[in-house]
């Protein structure tokens, strides 16, 4: 029997994000449909990152007055995983800008945002 | 060799370099004459410190290593669990960026003498790519090659888009969606990674993995899984390669010079990562093959159907990545010398080729086999090079084709598959087929438009011919002294199979 | 199957399929080379197999060989599929990556 | 499912693949529950009493603090590459034909319409918000919150300027203002690496930290009194914190940590800025020209 806990429950739901983000990418033909894909896949990629700083009973990284600086080490989640996240979000939002961006041109050209209509392949 | 130098000067420079230039360019803006003097200054700059740079490690931020017994080090050829950033500068690394910050140079003149206004964006963009370039193939963190591999894929876009043409918008768009794609692949495998080990310095990472606990060993390969397909991306191999193609076909010739040095280099460094984080992995070195194998042949038989020879070229690029990653792929001492000494032939001999077509681009004003020709006539001297160039890619001695395509030929016999080999053959002969193909029909074939007169282009910038000249003269230095790039090459070949855990 | 006619036909179905839309020269030759180029690389592939079992492989071998020929043309849908529409390359690149994880995971 | 190409057996193949890649993931995943690996984790945490309070501001900005500066050019980029998109900065060839760019049209906010309370509210909205991202700017070292944060809800109060009052709203900003601002933003980041490295060899080296010189650590030889007494009170003292905790207090200082925020927060209010500006408005050269 698997234990139901709050790690195993993140972790589960950032495996359903990131393949609903997939999927949406590559089912769905309207490009802002994809570009919204894409945050559900970066989200479930960002929730995969928080779960790994994930400790038992642990508590958030900033010193306060009178915690434990012995015990700090132990106790605070682990660092390296919510310093990611804020990478991924960074990344997040400036492929989302670019995207949105090139739409943009592309809807003022061809009229229509189907990605079978716009970015069909072409030879020249 | 100082290995133990912690702090090497020249690293930081190679960074922060492009930046600074990068951002003066981006807000000059259109001043053509201070943006030609700090494009070419810097680009000097960055060739002076590869050159003068000695080898050694940067450890950013000057964190010490945490020893295993719990005291700190600055020496970096002790065992310890990096706190810092960590860059290595090798004899690999110095040839690439030294090659890379070349072609910056001959791209950046070329493009402020040919480019009308506003250049300033779009000639701080190709800093840009060469400083992605540096920090994935310097970079000894996968956190950090994320990064650089993210920020590369939207320089590249940005290149592309500065064309203003449809068909590079619709190439920037697709190529967009798969840096979003692939990035967040390589994220979920640095999480896979940071979970399993807890360290996102490579050495630290391949000194911690747990390989003999079986069910941790799973979660490797779905991390294997997804630094492959990133890897896949950031080389253009198949199935991603129309994609690439579409890239390097829309940008301007030039630039394509600079995106396909990025991408040779970022195949390079993330071919060699993966050897050296999953090269023990079962059905690691085979998956490898494949997608080389299959890269090669898919790109070759596409650039024949081309009748544009932009795109033939763009699909000749993507097969010959196929090359690079093959010789890598074998993993073995020869094998891996011979991938690293193709991607920086294939460097060179393109760039060739591409500076060529950008000639043919002013002549013919296009490069359709269909519409352009004569041009042989016209400027006998761009149907020279473009000869050269050809013989080189297809592999025809004394230029530099010949010696890595060799050395790969050797590695995959003496790796006991002779079909590879008779890929490498088919890839070679195949290349000269389309090749010629376009330089018969652009150079060769008589004039057949009836207003000759009318027809004439633009001339070509003097400068496009003294780039093309150097590149020449590389070619065939290093096809008549192989052993001048080989033996920057050993070293790195030796260490990813011996000691991988070195970077 | 087997009359003199019918595989006439067959041949000459073939060497039509490859001058349809584009008649030019070197188009046609591009198509023609790029055809046999594929035919070969498909062998060498079929011809890995090896690796895991020799009969195995010459089986394979022999059948994609007698495919090959038989669905004609391979190079139309070899470049109808490395088209560069997105949804095309996406859904290659998922199949890709399938199969990776499922030859990694239970190979 | 609206995509023609995946009608039919391709939809099917497709979604089994999904499937597979699904099975994968999370299976990986789940072998991680409850068997996370710590690594070098603890080891940040293990210092964080002798740098800012807030140990993810200094593994951000301090530890890491060359991955952020790159990451930081993302952003930088990112805005670059999508107003290069709308126009700003497309190259032409001298005398080769090319298609024309097609010029982006500005969007209409119906400025005009809105409702005369919104206007009123809308000032000090702005001002409020605008405070509130500089005292996130300003925490950065001790509680939650950074540059990134800052510049995020500053161009956000520029966006509800935009919505509620049009082209001429009270943040005002011009295009090339922001270009300048993010670029600054970057470079000064960029430099602020410049005293470490001139100093002690290390791109980046936490000079107001002076965490290895001090003698605190022990077992680092070789690098005490590298930085000298004077670069350490020009650049440490000012931002010294006596840190009282339960088994001891703390000389923790943050060093060129805050500074370092207000650099990304003017590159972030620059990119962001520029995004919601030109995504708004279009671009037009003759705007962005010098003068």
């Amino acid at each position: 029997m698997i234990e139901l806990n709050l790690q195993f429950l993140s972790f589960m739901a950032a495996a359903v994000l990131v393949v609903i983000g997939l999927g949406g990418m590559l089912f769905l033909d309207n490009l802002i449909k994809k570009i919204i894909a894409f945050t559900l896949l970066s989200d479930g990629v960002n929730l995969a990152l928080v779960t790994l700083g994930y400790v038992e009973g642990g508590i958030v990284s900033i010193l306060e007055p009178g915690t434990s600086g012995a015990a700090f080490p132990t106790n605070a989640v682990l660092i390296f995983g919510p310093g990611i996240v804020l990478t991924n979000i960074v990344i997040g939002v400036s492929t989302t800008a670019v995207l949105v961006a090139v739409t943009m041109v592309l809807y003022q050209r061809y009229g229509t945002l189907k990605a079978s209509k716009v970015l069909k392949g072409e030879r020249k | 060799m100082n290995e133990s130098i912690s702090n090497l000067w020249s690293i930081p420079l190679f960074i922060i370099i492009p930046i600074l230039a990068a951002i003066l360019l981006n807000v000059l803006y259109s001043r053509k004459r201070a943006i030609s003097v700090t494009a070419v200054v810097s680009s000097l700059a960055l060739i002076v410190v590869s050159v003068l740079s000695p080898f050694g490690f940067h450890w950013f931020t000057g964190q010490p290593a945490v020893l295993p017994t719990g005291g700190y080090t600055y020496r970096a050829d002790l065992l310890g669990w990096n706190l810092a950033l960590e860059y290595y500068y090798g004899p690999l690394q110095q040839i690439a960026i030294f090659l890379a910050s070349v072609l910056l140079l001959f791209v950046v003149l070329i493009a402020i003498n040919s480019l009308k206004k506003n250049t300033g964006t779009y000639i701080s963009l190709l800093f840009l790519t060469f400083m992605s370039a540096a920090i994935v193939i310097m970079v000894n963190d996968f956190y950090h090659l994320w990064i650089g591999v993210e920020i590369g894929s939207l320089i590249v876009a940005g290149v592309v888009l500065a064309t203003g043409e449809a068909v590079s918008q619709k190439a920037a768009l697709k190529y967009t969606f798969f840096s979003a794609l692939s990035g967040a692949g390589l994220a979920i495998a640095l999480a896979l990674i940071l979970g399993v080990t807890g360290y996102a310095n490579i050495s630290d990472a391949i000194i911690a993995m747990p390989l003999n606990d079986a069910s941790l060993a799973s979660v490797l390969y779905v991390a294997f899984g997804f630094t492959v397909l990133s890897w896949i991306y950031a080389g253009g191999l198949a199935p991603i390669h129309p994609l690439k193609a579409d890239v390097y076909g829309s940008a301007f010739p030039h630039a394509t010079i600079l995106l396909q040095t990025q991408s040779k280099l970022m195949l390079v460094a993330i071919g060699l990562v993966i050897l050296r984080l999953f090269g023990t992995l079962p059905f690691a070195k085979e998956v490898m093959l494949s997608v080389s194998v299959l890269t090669m042949m898919i790109g070759v038989v596409m650039a024949m159907l081309q009748t544009d020879f932009r795109w033939t070229l763009a699909y000749l690029i993507v097969s010959h990545s196929g090359l690079v990653t093959l010789g890598i792929s074998l993993g073995t001492v020869q094998g891996i010398i011979g991938g690293l000494f193709q991607a920086v032939n294939d460097v060179v001999y393109m760039s060739v080729l591409l500076l060529a077509c950008e000639g043919i681009y002013y002549f013919g004003r296009g490069t359709s086999i269909k519409t352009v020709s004569g041009i042989a006539k016209r400027a006998p001297w761009l149907a020279v090079a473009a000869i050269i160039g050809a013989f080189a890619a297809s592999g025809v001695p004394p230029f530099n084709g010949f010696q890595s395509e060799i050395i790969l030929i050797q590695a995959s016999l003496n790796y006991g598959m002779p079909e590879l080999a008779i890929v490498v053959l088919m890839v070679s002969v195949t290349t000269f087929i389309a090749l010629f193909k376009g330089i018969y029909n652009i150079f060769l074939r008589p004039d057949d438009a009836p207003q000759a007169g009318e027809k004439q282009g633009m001339p070509v910038p003097r400068m496009l011919y003294v780039c093309l000249a150097a590149l020449i003269f590389i070619t065939i230095l290093f096809g008549v002294y192989p052993q001048l790039a080989i033996n920057f090459l050993n070293e790195a070949a030796l260490k990813v199979v011996y000691i991988p855990w070195v970077p | 199957m087997g009359s003199i006619d019918s595989l006439y036909d067959k041949v000459k179905r073939f060497v039509i399929e490859f001058t349809s839309g584009k008649g030019t020269s070197s188009a046609m030759t591009g198509y023609m080379t790029g055809e046999l180029q594929t035919v070969a690389f498909i062998m060498i592939l079929a011809s890995f197999f090896r690796i895991f079992s020799v009969p195995l492989g010459i089986v394979l071998l022999a059948a994609v060989v007698g495919a090959l020929f038989f669905f004609g043309p391979m190079i139309k849908a070899m470049e109808r599929e490395n088209s560069s529409g997105l949804n095309r390359v996406l859904f290659w690149v998922m199949i890709y990556f399938a199969v990776i994880i499922a030859v990694t995971l239970w190979g | 499912m609206e995509s023609k190409a995946l009608k039919g057996s391709r939809g099917i193949i497709a979604v089994i693949a999904l499937m597979i890649i699904f099975v994968g993931v999370s299976t990986s995943l789940l072998q991680l529950n409850g068997n996370v690996a710590r690594g070098i984790s603890p080891e940040y945490n293990a210092l964080a009493p002798y740098e800012a309070p807030n140990n993810l501001a200094s593994w951000v900005y301090d530890y890491r603090g060359f991955d952020t500066l790159i990451e930081t050019g993302v952003i930088y980029v990112g805005a670059l590459v999508s107003v290069l998109a709308i126009g700003r900065g497309i190259v032409r060839t001298k005398g080769v034909a090319e298609e024309a760019p097609v010029a982006q049209s500005s969007m209409d906010f119906h400025v005009s319409s809105l409702n005369v309370i919104l206007k009123y509210f809308g000032i000090p909205v702005i001002i409020l918000i605008v405070a509130y991202s500089l005292l996130v700017l300003t925490g950065a070292a001790t509680s939650g919150g950074g540059g990134f944060q800052c510049g995020v809800i500053f161009s956000s109060a520029f966006l509800l300027g935009m919505i509620f009052y049009g082209k001429k709203n009270p943040l005002n900003l011009s295009k090339k203002f922001l270009i300048g601002i993010g670029g600054f933003g970057w470079a000064l980041y960029a430099l602020l690496g410049l005293p470490g490295y001139l100093v002690t060899g290390y791109w980046q080296y936490n000079v107001g930290a002076d965490l290895w010189s001090s003698g605190l650590i022990s077992g680092v030889s070789g690098m005490s009194a590298v930085v000298p007494d004077i670069m350490r009170q020009i650049f440490g003292d000012p931002f010294r914190i006596l840190l009282v905790l339960s088994d001891g207090t703390y000389a923790s200082t943050a060093g060129i940590v805050p500074l370092i925020n207000i650099g990304e927060a003017f590159n972030v209010i620059g990119a962001i800025g520029l995004i919601f500006l030109v995504f708004a408005y279009g671009y037009t050269d003759e705007e962005g020209k010098s003068k």
